[in-house]
Formats: structure tokens, C-alpha cells, sequence
């Protein structure tokens, strides 16, 4: 069924009768070209591409629970490719063309909304740092401004100027980023995998992994054992434990990042604002509120829940930067769970048991790379070559020395 | 004609009358109204409108768990959007306006949104707005961005001060009803440090709202006298107007407690709020129950409120929503209320009860096995439309209806760990599950004790059992009856019958969410937007639950629960925040010298939480250029003093200190001779540079070690987990020393001369008695212990001389009036800058986490005769490729053009993109020396390309410069000028 | 979250500073023959269980202690802590 | 003598007073300090060193012991020295001739700033100032915590007299936090 304004209309006029289950609910096959771990933002959206772009038929995405109840269901809906590193902004710069047309893709409103990022910074050093990144995004082919402090007064008069202890020197803007409904896009990537044969299996939870002789024969799960020629990995911050089931010890930590919702209140912030001098990040929803957020508890876990002293240390970073939003209520806060890698940055790339793949190490930013993880995810099991955007995101690549560290932090995934 | 729907008694206090502002009408209220009561008592029944629909509303309820009844509370920059009127105290004076309506409350423009609620159904917005696409930005999202959200921002910092603070105590008891006081008089008694927290500003709970009595008193009573004996116990602390918002890891709870928010204006240096952190041994939630409410056609009209809130309202404030009251109810509770408001002379329209076999009453009509199918009235309720069994139906002529569908008690806290509440068939309602928080149980109707005496059994035992305690107050006597209902969520057949009413979702809505496969509670949840609404869904979760079960034709436990999620009810932000705003964000930390410096007129610069002095303009400089260029001229010329007490000074001793240092800095420090002072690069375990300083040897056994002023903490802590984790038996001992001394670069040709006549002429401090690298104890002004070494930042001949912080500023001043012999000048971190870049210095810029001690040029340093942190990872083959950055220095080969520190390197005639990139600049000044831009940069094979011109770009500053590869030693490099 | 340091009780988390696996105490010898390897292991994998995990906790803002915390990752009880500095000798650690 | 004018932590000639209420934050500048670290393997030796420097028993873990030369306990086999500056203007070098090789001395002086509150009331001010469970913080009790992000040494002299020691850098911003609550609480 095709969604549209008119469709809209004539539901309406008979009492929506027609409206269709947005996905299946199928029993998994006994075998499957490719099974997806993970009915995230990323393994949903493999499969769309696996179907839609690589004309694979024949797969399934196995959840342990209900579709979009991870990472993509929890964070803060911001979507940007102002990356620095060679081997990350050609990737995430193709995210964002792909976020520019991902509703007529899949046909569903997901509300990408272009409103801008602002990275503002406070320091000489940073806004070198800054300039260095603008280049790359610039040279990448993505869309970069610097703004002074004068500029940015102009456009976000009710940041703290006059009472700053960290005074705003200017940011950096990229006008094309912005936000998108983050449900929305698990919904309808689910809608347009579904569409083209894809199983979603909701409430089936991966067990176990079989493999016979370095080669992955397809996964045990609470709904029986699945075959699968090949088998892909994305499950966030669950990656220790998925890929633990293959023996295999990986470069990354499961962290929890918190995140946070105010009441509903009428527009106030034009576009995605991010602190420089303290942990806090914040952008509107379309339905008003600000939902923002900071830095990870710092410790691994794996409860989706964190801690006091960082709530305090989000709004004081919040009330430093915009003294306005001190009346506006925090509503409701919770957190998800990370898979922060030893660099920052993700990993795309097969393994070394035959037919196992994986997707992982995104760190807290995974929703914006949601359209092109799951393209070069797609491509990669499908082709077994890394797509052309996606070749830095190796296994190997902290034993031979090809970090991709953005912060420059080095070796400790709660510090990226 | 005011407060025309005031009944008799109540907890108001008549003899003070107190003005408010509802929507610019003034009003009467008395001391120990709520704005909801006083709005209500003016016959005041429109409030609101609701988010999606823009219906009118009134209030649901008379506690927090209030959807319907906001508004903006206060004017200007205290405005307060989304105020929940039924918690707001009233106090003298009191301003609140109605919120999302346009051009008025009674005239809404938006509730033409009501007439196409038909096309707005749950989600529509995800199928449609899609074509054009461009359309979504420029068009749609407008639409809905204008319309979004409830009440608005002041867009004025928040002028109030909020605190925080830390209390401990042996039980936390949450919730000051019947079960909470018996529990914290159980446990006062027994001796225990308690707390009673309770969110109303009276404590009592239910009790405020009953008639009943509770042993020989009436409920209030009972109430009053047991706070009065909780307040004379020294270890039980009494917290009203107190939140506990949030039950975290290991016994610690949130709490807010509202300090101002019941004063027309705060005494000065008074918070408005306080946000406290209570740590617990053990805690008792007795959080009570919440009434839900019954959705029928068109229930949410303003005068249709639950039961008990009507019951509230008459019984605590004095105050009926009308005169003509009638009642919905699927319990007894609802026949309750109808008795207690025929009391106070309340006519009872009739009491509409689902069951066949309800109780009758003597006082008024009860019509048993009906239900209400329809309501009327434009801004109010007037008419109820009721279905009777004989399929005939009758209309009730009533102001008010109250609805009672049964009691939800209140388990949020003990879900805040992931905790799942568990079905309870007879309470037809979710009670605490097995897995609480650590130390929390639950008494009263947050566990399912329905009856107030079970309520303060429960309370008692709960608190008992807490503490381990043998004995156990009396127990009054009071009112025990069971629990007598029959589950009855919605009205069949009915067409539009709100289970969320703030956010507008409807039965219809639920069914529609399950129709396209949206079946989970959390995918119902967000897709129809249920329970997201400010009250996080206290009256409509369970509902819309019971709904998708039913259509699923599952049971309700089966369909699940949705968590919920700290705070229990929305807490400002700048409660989180406290006094960490403005320029108390981050505490500020200020330099011996610094008071002298803002006396000559100093630009400061914040560098972490130091400030520095950034250069000193003299008269006639306009423009920073002016001073820093003098600055570095001068020092190079003669000589200059800058403060650089914010670099980390660490002291380290022991037997082993020397072996300590040669394993945590990659080149070697066990040769390093006592008197001497080494330059020392240290590197992460994973090869990277992490810090660079000296290290100055005072004693075989003792070294100060300084670190940049942005690593002084990390590099502290990185020795100790070196110390304590790597090498636990080496005699070694680490203390910072930072803030103990003031510490002065004095540089350039002249630096000698005018120390010499500051330190006091026992100590030779001559080229050859003190040469480049030299270290020791001295004295100055005629005998303050001081130490002086002779290093070098700024490539000049230079000493750097310490003194007790206490000193700094007497040091400083005596620095110049002994220097101005010599035009000696204060110099700050820009002209440190500067003349670090005109020798190559790597700092924060080019240490950037990335970079290598190959990169920096610096590889040799790292000894391959010892293992050391890091040595290993540097050696991986894309760390020591041919191709690896390497610094180099730049200058334009036209010197008018600016080089840009961030610009990136290209081939001079190759093309401009990402993929040809060669390196890029990391710092860049004005050198007055060579008169020319210079700068510092990675560049690959950087060391083998001297002399090589390359294109400087940086498209986002729109620069694009020919430039020369030359040495990073612009100055003096064979470093002639610090040996003279 | 409350860590019941051995020498000074139960102190607030947020008095402390996080590293990782307390397999960092286990530094492999630079000078050994797959040093190369063993440093790559040691620097960057990781076990990541959900369940009982050793971790580094550094007393920040109090006595500059360096903990062993045992805590288990999906319920946050902390079971035992030691201090760092014994453990290490435990685990063969010297100068 | 040198002939150099010292300036308390706070920038003035004189130290701070101020009275909010019953609760008075007075500057204290006039004390010498020194760290004393026991050398390895001679943790016990420290001990008998620092017992006859302060005249009474070493302090354990978050105890201080001693008048008017003070000892107490900053960490594992670690203790902060205290005396009147007056007596021991150069304490560090005192120290060090009294524990020889067993320990290693450090001088701190000028590294810590000094506030000591008076008064009933002082724990409502400590409780929105740092986490310490005052019930059981007692009279010879010192804890190490934070104050408003500033790690700070809190002693407990008496029931209604504390001394807070901060880094001196940040003594602007600590005597504010404390002035802010002192206002609050009283």
C-alpha cells in the first residue's frame, strides 16, 4: 500500500478500515541468502538496501525484541556529517545525501529537517580545530560555515553572552544537517524491507551462534535454530555479546548515554546547538520539545538506564549555554546503551569466521549513520567488499596503526 | 459574585482572603487553596486547551497527575509554562495565564482542528507531507512547528538561584499519607534518622481528603496530631513540598524541594528550589494510588473530573466544580464521593454505577448496570447523556460529573531500575513487582492496601520490617472496607473517548495503532504518542493498555507494561543545574600574579579553569596586534616576565623516582644529573604523545616534573596508574605542588642581569655556574626560598623562577621596578605563543591525540633501550610508514598573506580536494621578528620536503595561499641565544 | 552509584575517575619477543561482559587511590573493591 | 628577612571575615603546610616519626591528630602537616629533619587555601556544599571530597567549627560557593 496525502484523505472518509500492518509478522524460514542480528535503525536498514538496491529476496531480521526498541528508538534524532577524518566524512557526507532522500525511498515520513547544526567553540585552539574540520567537510564535498560570535548572536540571541564563563568565539555550522523522527525511520525502513520480502522477526532472540569449521552456518535463537548462508551483526551496543557467541573479543565497550526530553513548549530553537565548553547538546522536536543531551555515564553497562551526577551535569552545561530553558521541565530521561569503540569510529567489515559479519562501534552516533551503515552494510554482504565510503572501517585496523580518533582520545572508549 | 462554589470547613483559611490572576481577571482564594480549588470556587471550569485538537479543558484532577489544568504560572522572566494549577499553592498576588490558544482561551482558532480530527488520526503525518519533497522544509513542517508544543519560554535567563544539596539518612519514607506517617512514626520512635518526604505542601495524603475518622479523630485531625509528634523528634526530618523524583543506583534518590515556588518573591540569596541527592540505607515508597478515569463518548469536556478529585476539592478546599454534581463510577469509591458531597450539600444528579448490583443510597438516585454515552456543553458540561439496561437512555442536567473507573497505585519508583510491576486481578491494576530497587519495599495503596487502616498497617509493618525492628506502634482504628469493582475501561460503540487527554488520543486510536500492527505497548506509545504527554500518562497508560489488550484479544499482563522513567513528575532544568551557571559554570582559577596584572589593564583568557593574563596593552595600542608584536620584541631584545604558575608541577621522590620517570617519559632520565633539568616527552600506551614538560632533578632521590597547564590533572592521574597499578613496589612517592608556587618565566638577553639582582649573591648564577639545563634552591630578596631553573620556552636565554604563592604577587612587582632598568615587559600567552611558534615548539595544537613523537620530529626521543609507556604501539607500521606527517614550519611566499592555523596543504599545481590533501596547519602567527605570517603543520614526508612551495587552502575561511616549506626553528635554530 | 572504598567507606561514584578493564594492570613485557601482539591485545580488545566485571576506579577527589571495583554490568551491584596497588602484587606485579 | 609583602589567598593583606546568621567563614592564611609520604617499606617508621613530631598517635585513615603541630591523613600512608607559620615558616625543611629518609616531604603551604566556618549551624551549610554523611562526620574526623567541582580537605574541629581547605588557584571561587551557602542556609 502506497502512503500519501490522498490516501490519507480516503481512509479518513471511511473510517480507516483500510489501513494495513506496517510489517508482517512472519515464522522464520528454515533458511535464509542473509540474516540480519538486530532489528535496530542499522540492521533494518540493511535490509532495505539488501532488497532494494542489491535485489537480495530471501532475508530475515531477527529482534530479540519489538523493531526500533534499541539505539534507534532512544536517542536524540540528530542527523550531521561534520566529520574531519578522511577515513569518516566521505561515509557520513554519503549518509546525509541518503537522509535527503529517504522518505521518497521508503515512502514514509521520517521529518528530516534540515534546520542546521551549530558547533559553537570558546577557545582559539578549538576554533583551529574547528576551521581544520570545516576544510575537510568543505573538501569532501559536504557544506561548512564559520560563524564569529557577532554572527552567532544574530541567529541565537538567547545564548548566554553577557555572563559566560566559557564566552562563545563563534562555531560551525553545517546548514544541511538537522534532525529526523528517529522512530519514523526504523518504521520505514521495516515498511520498505517488508515490501520488498524481507522477514522481520520481532520477539526472537539470537542464542547462540553455529559454526562448523570457521564457517557460520546461521544462528539458534528462542524461535529455533535459522539457517543463513551469510550472517550480519548490528546490535549496538549488544555487539560484545552477539560476537562473544563466535569467540571473538572486540575493540569496544558498551557505555550508557543518557538523553532527555523536556514539556512540550512553543518554538524556541531554530536548529541543532552544540556546547563546547561543557557536555550539552540540544535540538527541538517538531512536537516542542527540547530534547537534549551530554556525555556517557563513563562506566561499562548495559542497563539502559544512568546516573544522577551526569543529569546534573548535562543541565548545568544546558544552563550555561542557554539560562532561558531553566523554567523549562525535564520530563522524562533515559539512556541507551553505547558500543563506544577504542577510536570513536565504526566498524564495517567482515570477520575472521567465514559467512560472519559486522557492524558495530558506533559510539553515540549511530542514528545519523543509520542510511549509509546499513548501504555499506548491505554492499559488503552482498559483494563481500567494503563499499567505496566505508574501506577505513576495518577489524585490523588498531593492530596495524590506522586509528580514525576525531578527539584524538586515544585507546579508552568512554573518553571519545 | 466570588468563590460563588465555596461549601463549608475545608483547610482554607477564611480570615485571609488572597488575590490572583486567571487570563488578566482577578480572583479570591484563602491561604491553603491550590490555584485549582480558587479557580474552581470562582466557578472558573475552562482551563486549557488540549494539544492536538485544541479542545477545552478543564481539570481532570486535583494532584500531579493532572493533564488538562495548565498554564503559565507568573509573568516576564519567571514566566513558568505548563504549571500544573493543581499543584500550584496560592499565595497574594498570583498571575497565571491559559496557554495554547489563539487569540483567546474561549476563542481558539486551532480548534478547527477538532472538525478534521477525522484525518489527523494517530500517525497520519508519517504517510503524508512527502510530496513534494522539497514542500516538507518550506511548507509543512512549518505548519506543525507552529502549532507544536504548550505553553512558551520567557526567552529571558531565569533569574531565580536554585541549590543543591546532600542528605543521609537510615530510611527515606516517600509519600506522607497514611501509610508514610505510620511508617515514620513506627521508625521515629524507634530512634532511626528518617526522612518523610511528601510532594503536597500539606503532609496527610488521602487524609486531607476524607471524612472518616481515624482513631478517635477525624482524619486531619489524626493527621495534624501525628506531624506534630514527628516534628519534636530530632531524627526525623519532615520534607513537604518535596518530589522524590528518581530512585537510582544504590540507594540514592533525587528529590526537589520546592522552597519558593509558594512565595509571591524569594528573600534574597534564597533558592527557589533545591535539588537533593538522599542517600539511603533503606526507603519506603507510600506514593498512594491514583484514580483513573473511564473514557466514554466526548469525556473530556471541562466539569468531568475523577471522583476523588471532586471528593478533594469538597472535602480539603471547601470547593464544588457545581452544584449539580453526578457521579460515574465502576466502584464504591465513586458511591463515596457522592456521599461526602450530599454532606456538604451538593446536589447529586444521580450516581451512574456499570454494575447490576451497585449499592443504593437513601440521599440520592443510583442507576445501577448504566453508563454514561455521551456528555454535552460547549466550554463546560452540562448535559450527560446515560444509557440505562433497558436500552432506554436519560439525560442528567449536571456542571460536574465525577468519574471513577478504579485505583492505579503508584509504582514509578520501583520501576526506576528496570523493575516490572506485576498484575493484580481483584485491584483490576499493575502493583510492585519482585525486583525493586536495592533497600526499597513498598506499604499502603502504592502496594495495593486499598482500605486506610491496611493502608497504616502496612506502613508500620513495611517500616518494621525496614529496620528490624521488634516493635510496632498501636494501630488507630479507621475505615477498612475492601476493594469493590469491576474492571470497566471504555464505553463500547462509543467514537471518540479520550484515554490521554492532553495529547489527544482516543480509543479510536488505540484500536488503530493495533489495526497497523503497532502492538507492542512501546510501539503504541509512540505511535499514537500515549502517555508522552507532560503527565508521562498517570491517568491513561493502564487504560490504553486495557485497550490494546482487549483488541488483542490477550489478557493485560500479557500485553505488557511500559517502564517508567525518572522524574516522577518534571523538575526544572535549572534545579538540575543549581549554582553552576553563568561565570560559576566551572570554578575559576586565577594566578599569583593576577590581581597585579588586572591592575596594569590586562586582557585575560580563560585556559581551562585558569585565566590568564593574554597580553597587556599599553596606552595609544589599538589594536591586540600592538601588544602582543611589542610584547615579543621586547623580550627578544631585552627581557620579559610571564606568569606560567598554571603549568602542572608534580614532585616525585623516592629511591626509584628516577627509574619511575624513565619508564612513564619515552626518553631517558636515569643519567639525568642532580642539578640538571631534562625535557621530557610522554606518550600514551598507545604511542600517541600525551604531554610534554621537564623534569628537574633537586636530589638523587627528587625531581619536580611540570606538565602543560591543559594535562596538569591527567598526567597526575596517568602517574599514578603507573605507580599503583604497573609498578606497585618501586619507592616512589607523587604529590601535586600546582597551586604552591608562583612560578616566572623571565626571558631574554637581559634575563640574567635582572635576576641577578633579585636573587640573593650567594647563589652564582653566572653562565658557568648555572648553565642552560641548570636547576636548584635558592634564595631571593634577601632570604624567601625560591627555586630557579634555566629552561626555555621562548628559544631566548631564559630562567623560570618559583616562589611561594603567597610571594607571587610582591615577586611580580618587584620583577618590574627592579627591571626597568632594562625595559623589562610583562608578556602574556600570546606572545608566548608566538615566540613558541617562531622555534617550533609543539603545544596543545599540534599534541592533539593524534600525533606521534615521529610526527613531531621528535622520534629519536624515544628510547628503544628501555620499556617505556607506549614505546611498543608507536612502532605499528602505519605509525612509521615512509608517508607520515611530519611538522614542518610554513611561511608565505608572499609575506602580506595570512596563514591560517586549520587550512590544509595541497600540491601547489595538484587539484584542490580531499583525496590529494597533504597535511594541514596547526598554528599560525604573526611573527615580528621575520615580519612575516609563519605557521606550523603536518605535512606528509614533511622533513624531506624543505624548500618545496605548496597551496595553503581553506575554503571555509576563503583563504588560498602560495606558501614555502621550511624548518619549524624559525628562530635561532642552532639554539645559540638560551646557551649565552 | 556508592563504591565502598576499603579505606574510607562508601563514597559517591561521581568522587571517582573510570578507566576499564582492570586487565590493564596486566601489562604485557615491551621487551618480549611478541610484544607487538601482546601490546594490541592488551591496549584495545576487550572482554565487555554483561554481567560481573573488574574495573579501574582512581579516587579523583579523594585519597588519589587507585580501585579494583567488581560490579556486574546489567544490575550496577558492586560485589567487591580492593585497592588497585594489592591487586597488582597479587597478580605478580613489582617494580 | 626578605622584604616581600605575602597576599592571602583571596588577593587582600588582611584575611576575609563574613558572618551569615550564626555561621562565620573567616580566611585563615597564617598556617604552614607540608605533605609527608611514607617510603616504601617504611610505612610503620613514618608513623613513630610524625607521633613524636605531633606528640600523640599517628592519625589513621580520615582522622587528624595533634596541637599545634597537626597531622592529618590525605591518603595511603600519607599525611598533611599543619603548623602556626609564625613557629614554622619553613615546616617542609622542619619535617624533613625530623622523618629523615623513612618519608618524603613536600611543602604546601601556599598550595592550599584555608576557611574555617563557626557557628551553629555549619552543617546546614556543609550539606549544600559536599556529600559527607555529617552524622557521622565527628570532632577529629578530615574527609577529602568536592565542593562545587573543587576538591577540597574538610577537618572537623568541633561541632560547630570546620576548616576547608582548597586549592588556593580556586579560593575565589570556594569562598564564594561557601558564601553562596551560607545565604541560603541562614
Amino acid at each position: 500500500m502506497r502512503y500519501s496525502g490522498f490516501r490519507v484523505i480516503k481512509e479518513a472518509l471511511t473510517g480507516h478500515k483500510g489501513w494495513k500492518p506496517v510489517w508482517r509478522e512472519p515464522d522464520p524460514k528454515p533458511h535464509y541468502d542473509v540474516i540480519i542480528i538486530g532489528g535496530g535503525g542499522h540492521g533494518l536498514a540493511t535490509a532495505h538496501y539488501l532488497s532494494k538496491v542489491y535485489g537480495q529476496r530471501n532475508v530475515a531480521v531477527v529482534e530479540k525484541g519489538w523493531i526500533g526498541g534499541g539505539n534507534v528508538g532512544r536517542n536524540t534524532t540528530i542527523v550531521r556529517s561534520n566529520y574531519m577524518l578522511d577515513g569518516n566524512e566521505p561515509f557520513y557526507e554519503f549518509s546525509l545525501k541518503l537522509w535527503e532522500g529517504l522518505e521518497q525511498d521508503v515512502n514514509y515520513n521520517a521529518m528530516m529537517s534540515q534546520r542546521g547544526i551549530i558547533n559553537l567553540f570558546h577557545t582559539d585552539g578549538q576554533r583551529d580545530a574547528y576551521t581544520r574540520r570545516g576544510n575537510a567537510m568543505i573538501l569532501n564535498g559536504a557544506d561548512a560555515e564559520l560563524l564569529d560570535a557577532d554572527q552567532v548572536r544574530a541567529e541565537h540571541p538567547y545564548l548566554n553572552f553577557d555572563d559566560a564563563r566559557f564566552p562563545i568565539k563563534g562555531g560551525l555550522v553545517q546548514r544541511r544537517a538537522g534532525t529526523a523522527r528517529h522512530d519514523a525511520v526504523a518504521w520505514g525502513y521495516a515498511r520498505s524491507a517488508d515490501l520488498h520480502g524481507v522477514d522481520i522477526i520481532q520477539n526472537c532472540e539470537v542464542t547462540g551462534l553455529r559454526i562448523e569449521n570457521g564457517t557460520c552456518l546461521g544462528v539458534e535463537t528462542s524461535k529455533g535454530f535459522i539457517g543463513a548462508s551469510k550472517v550480519g551483526c548490528a546490535v549496538a551496543g549488544n555487539s560484545g555479546r552477539v560476537m562473544g557467541m563466535a569467540g571473538m573479543r572486540l575493540p569496544i565497550e558498551s557505555h550508557v548515554l543518557q538523553a532527555f526530553v523536556s514539556e512540550g513548549l512553543k518554538p524556541v530553537l531554530p536548529s541543532v546547538i552544540t556546547f563546547g565548553a561543557g557536555h550539552f547538546y540540544v535540538s527541538q522536536s517538531d512536537k516542542g520539545g527540547l530534547v537534549f543531551g551530554g556525555d556517557i555515564d563513563g562506566y561499562n553497562t548495559y542497563a539502559q538506564r544512568g546516573n544522577l551526577p551526569v543529569v546534573e551535569d548535562v543541565c548545568e552545561g544546558g544552563m550555561a549555554l542557554m539560562p532561558m530553558i531553566g523554567r523549562a521541565r525535564l520530563l522524562r530521561m533515559w539512556g541507551g546503551v553505547m558500543d563506544m569503540s577504542m577510536d570513536g569510529s565504526p566498524i564495517i567489515d567482515r570477520t575472521p569466521v567465514q559467512g560472519l559479519y559486522f557492524n558495530g562501534g558506533w559510539c553515540y552516533g549511530g542514528f545519523k549513520a543509520t542510511p549509509a551503515s546499513g548501504y555499506c552494510f548491505a554492499h559488503l554482504l552482498a559483494k563481500d567488499e567494503p563499499h567505496p565510503v566505508a574501506t577505513a572501517y576495518r577489524l585490523d585496523r588498531f593492530r596495524t596503526g590506522r586509528m580514525i580518533d576525531e578527539k584524538g582520545a586515544g585507546n579508552q572508549p568512554n573518553l571519545h | 459574585m466570588t468563590q460563588v462554589n465555596r461549601l463549608t470547613g475545608g483547610q482554607i483559611d477564611r480570615d485571609t482572603t488572597l488575590k490572583f490572576y486567571f487570563d488578566g481577571r482577578s480572583f479570591t482564594a484563602h491561604p491553603g487553596d491550590t490555584l485549582a480549588s480558587a479557580l474552581l470556587a470562582n466557578n472558573v471550569r475552562l482551563i486549557g486547551r488540549s494539544f492536538k485538537y485544541h479542545r477545552p479543558r478543564g481539570l481532570l484532577t486535583a494532584g500531579s497527575e493532572e493533564p488538562n489544568g495548565m498554564v503559565e504560572l507568573r509573568a516576564g522572566a519567571r514566566k513558568e509554562p505548563n504549571t500544573r494549577a493543581t499543584t500550584i499553592e496560592m499565595y497574594d498576588g498570583l498571575i497565571a495565564n491559559s496557554q495554547n490558544r489563539w487569540p483567546s482561551l474561549r476563542f481558539d482558532a486551532l480548534a478547527v482542528n477538532d472538525l478534521f480530527s477525522n484525518f489527523l488520526s494517530a500517525g497520519f503525518y508519517y504517510k503524508t507531507f512527502m510530496w513534494p519533497a522539497a514542500f516538507w522544509e518550506k511548507l509543512y513542517e512549518p505548519i506543525i512547528r507552529r502549532a507544536a508544543g504548550l505553553g512558551s519560554l520567557s526567552m529571558q535567563a531565569d533569574p531565580d538561584e536554585y541549590d543543591k544539596g546532600f542528605r543521609h539518612c537510615d530510611l527515606l519514607i516517600i509519600g506522607a499519607g497514611p501509610a508514610g506517617l505510620m511508617a515514620a512514626l513506627t521508625a521515629g520512635r524507634a530512634g532511626a534518622d528518617v526522612i518523610l518526604a511528601d510532594e503536597d505542601f500539606t503532609l496527610g495524603g488521602r487524609l486531607n481528603s476524607e471524612t472518616f475518622s481515624v482513631g478517635d479523630h477525624s482524619a486531619p485531625d489524626w493527621t495534624a496530631q501525628t506531624v506534630a509528634e514527628l516534628l519534636a523528634m530530632p531524627n526525623v526530618r519532615l520534607m513537604p513540598r518535596t518530589t522524590v523524583i528518581g530512585a537510582f543506583d544504590h540507594g540514592i534518590y533525587g528529590a526537589v524541594e520546592r522552597t519558593g515556588d509558594h512565595l509571591p518573591s524569594l528573600p534574597a540569596g534564597k533558592p527557589r528550589q533545591i535539588l537533593w541527592r538522599i542517600y539511603t540505607q533503606k526507603a519506603l515508597l507510600c506514593a498512594g494510588a491514583t484514580e483513573r478515569p473511564i473514557a466514554f463518548e466526548n469525556n473530556d469536556r471541562p466539569g468531568i473530573m475523577t471522583a476523588s478529585a471532586l471528593r478533594t476539592y469538597a472535602n480539603r478546599f471547601a470547593v464544588t466544580a457545581s452544584p449539580r454534581v453526578a457521579i460515574f463510577t465502576s466502584n464504591d469509591d465513586g458511591h463515596r464521593t457522592a456521599d461526602d458531597l450530599h454532606a456538604k450539600g451538593v446536589k447529586i444528579a444521580a450516581v451512574v454505577d456499570v454494575r447490576e448490583d451497585a449499592p443504593l443510597s437513601y440521599d440520592y438516585e443510583v442507576l445501577k448496570g448504566a453508563q454514561v454515552i455521551n456528555t454535552r456543553g460547549r466550554l463546560g458540561l452540562s448535559f450527560v447523556e446515560v444509557a440505562l439496561p433497558d436500552g432506554s437512555t436519560r439525560t442528567l442536567d449536571c456542571g460536574a460529573l465525577g468519574v471513577s473507573g478504579g485505583w492505579n497505585p503508584n509504582v514509578h519508583l520501583t520501576c526506576h531500575q528496570r523493575g516490572r510491576p506485576v498484575w493484580n486481578e481483584a485491584l483490576a491494576a499493575f502493583v510492585p513487582g519482585e525486583n525493586l530497587p536495592v533497600g526499597m519495599s513498598v506499604a499502603g495503596s502504592a502496594n495495593g492496601v486499598m482500605s486506610t487502616h491496611g493502608a497504616l498497617r502496612s506502613g508500620a509493618e513495611a517500616a518494621a520490617a525496614a529496620l528490624d525492628l521488634t516493635t510496632q506502634p498501636d494501630l488507630p482504628e479507621a475505615e477498612d472496607a475492601p476493594m469493590a469493582l469491576k474492571p470497566f475501561w471504555y464505553v463500547q460503540g462509543c467514537k471518540r473517548a479520550w484515554v490521554d487527554q492532553q495529547n489527544d488520543v482516543t480509543v479510536k486510536d488505540v484500536k488503530l495503532s493495533y489495526q497497523e500492527g503497532f502492538r507492542s505497548v512501546e510501539h503504541l506509545k509512540r505511535y499514537t504518542t500515549l502517555g508522552m504527554a507532560t503527565d508521562q500518562g498517570k491517568t491513561s497508560n493502564i487504560t490504553g493498555l486495557a485497550i490494546m489488550a482487549e483488541v488483542a484479544g490477550k489478557s493485560i499482563p500479557e500485553t505488557g507494561t511500559t517502564i517508567f522513567r525518572p522524574p516522577y513528575t518534571p523538575v526544572p532544568i535549572g534545579a538540575f543545574a543549581g549554582r553552576m551557571t553563568g561565570k560559576d559554570f566551572h570554578p575559576t582559577r586565577l594566578t599569583p600574579s593576577h590581581h597585579w596584572a588586572k591592575e596594569r589593564g590586562a586582557v585575560f583568557v580563560e585556559a581551562g579553569n585558569w585565566l590568564r593574563a593574554q597580553w597587556f596593552p599599553l596606552p595609544g595600542e589599538t589594536h591586540w596586534r600592538d601588544s602582543v608584536d611589542r610584547e615579543v620584541r621586547q623580550t627578544r631584545a631585552s627581557v620579559g616576565v610571564c606568569d606560567c604558575t598554571t603549568l602542572g608541577k608534580i614532585d616525585v621522590q623516592g629511591t626509584d623516582a628516577a627509574e619511575f620517570l624513565n619508564r612513564v617519559y619515552a626518553n631517558g632520565f636515569a643519567k639525568l644529573a642532580v642539578g640538571k633539568t631534562r625535557y621530557g616527552l610522554m606518550l600514551r600506551e598507545d604511542g600517541m604523545v600525551m604531554d610534554d614538560g621537564t623534569a628537574a632533578r633537586l636530589a638523587e632521590d627528587h625531581f619536580v616534573v611540570t606538565t602543560t597547564t591543559a594535562n596538569a590533572v591527567s598526567v597526575y592521574r596517568h602517574m599514578e596508574f603507573v605507580r599503583q597499578c604497573l609498578f606497585p613496589d618501586m619507592d616512589v612517592q607523587l604529590i601535586s605542588t600546582t597551586d604552591g608556587w608562583a612560578q616566572y618565566a623571565v626571558a631574554g638577553p637581559n634575563s640574567r642581569k635582572l635576576l641577578q639582582k633579585i636573587v640573593d649573591p650567594e647563589f652564582d648564577i653566572s653562565n658557568e655556574a648555572f648553565p642552560f639545563m641548570a636547576c636548584g634552591k635558592i634564595t631571593v630578596c634577601g632570604g624567601l626560598r625560591a627555586r630557579l631553573f634555566r629552561i626555555s620556552f621562548s628559544g631566548e636565554l631564559a630562567f623560570e623562577i618559583a616562589v611561594p604563592s603567597r610571594y607571587g604577587d610582591a615577586l611580580m612587582r618587584r620583577l618590574m621596578t627592579e627591571g626597568k632598568e632594562f625595559d623589562v615587559t610583562p608578556y602574556g600567552t600570546e606572545a608566548l605563543s608566538v615566540m613558541r611558534i617562531e622555534k617550533g615548539h609543539p603545544v596543545g595544537n599540534e599534541l592533539n591525540g593524534t600525533t606521534t613523537a615521529l610526527n613531531l620530529g621528535l622520534g629519536k626521543m624515544v628510547s628503544k633501550k628501555k620499556d617505556s609507556v607506549g614505546s611498543v604501539l608507536s612502532e605499528r607500521e602505519a605509525l612509521t610508514a615512509p608517508d607520515v606527517l611530519k611538522l614542518v614550519g610554513l611561511k608565505p611566499v608572499n609575506p602580506e598573506e595570512k596563514i591560517t592555523a586549520g587550512g590544509h596543504l595541497m600540491n601547489i599545481d595538484g587539484p584542490v580536494d580531499a583525496t590529494h590533501d597533504q597535511g594541514y596547519v596547526t598554528s599560525a602567527a604573526y611573527s615580528p621578528n621575520l615580519n612575516s605570517h609563519i605557521g606550523l603543520g603536518l605535512l606528509k614526508r614533511g622533513d624531506a620536503r624543505m624548500g618545496e612551495k605548496m597551496r595553503l587552502v581553506s575554503p571555509l575561511t576563503e583563504l588560498n595561499v602560495e606558501v614555502e616549506i621550511v624548518s619549524a626553528h624559525f628562530v635561532d635554530p642552532e639554539g645559540e641565544r638560551l646557551r649565552a | 552509584m556508592i563504591i565502598n572504598h576499603p579505606l574510607l567507606g562508601p563514597r559517591d561514584a561521581s568522587e571517582f575517575t573510570y578507566l576499564g578493564d582492570a586487565s590493564l594492570i596486566d601489562r604485557p613485557d615491551g621487551t618480549a619477543e611478541n610484544a607487538a601482539d601482546a601490546f594490541y591485545d592488551y591496549a584495545y580488545l576487550r572482554d565487555n561482559p554483561a554481567g560481573e566485571h573488574r574495573e579501574l576506579w582512581y579516587h579523583e577527589a579523594g585519597d588519589r587511590s587507585w580501585l579494583v571495583v567488581t560490579r556486574n554490568t546489567l544490575t550496577h551491584e558492586i560485589s567487591k573493591v580492593e585497592l588497585a596497588r594489592d591487586v597488582a602484587r597479587t597478580r605478580g606485579r613489582s617494580k | 628577612m626578605h622584604d616581600l609583602v605575602a597576599l592571602t589567598a583571596l588577593g587582600g593583606t588582611t584575611p576575609r571575615v563574613d558572618t551569615v546568621g550564626p555561621v562565620t567563614c573567616s580566611e585563615v592564611p597564617d598556617v604552614a603546610l607540608a605533605s609527608v609520604t611514607a617510603r616504601l617499606g617504611h610505612e610503620a617508621a613514618t608513623q613513630d616519626e610524625l607521633a613524636r613530631l605531633i606528640g600523640t598517635a599517628t592519625p589513621t585513615a580520615q582522622r587528624f591528630a595533634g596541637d599545634p603541630v597537626t597531622a592529618f591523613w590525605s591518603g595511603p600512608d600519607q599525611w598533611m602537616i599543619e603548623a602556626p607559620i609564625a613557629t614554622h615558616e619553613d615546616l617542609a625543611a622542619h619535617v624533613k629533619t625530623a622523618v629523615g629518609t623513612v618519608a618524603s616531604v613536600t611543602e604546601q603551604t601556599d598550595a592550599w587555601a584555608r576557611f574555617d566556618l563557626r557557628g551553629d549551624g555549619v552543617n546546614a551549610v556543609l550539606e549544600l556544599l559536599c556529600q559527607l554523611d555529617l552524622r557521622q562526620f565527628q570532632s577529629g574526623h578530615v574527609a577529602r571530597g568536592a565542593v562545587h567541582h573543587i576538591g577540597c580537605f574538610i577537618l572537623c574541629r568541633s561541632a560547630d567549627h570546620v576548616s576547608l581547605y582548597g586549592p588556593r588557584s580556586s579560593a575565589g571561587s570556594l569562598h564564594h560557593a561557601v558564601l553562596a551557602a551560607m545565604r541560603s542556609a541562614h
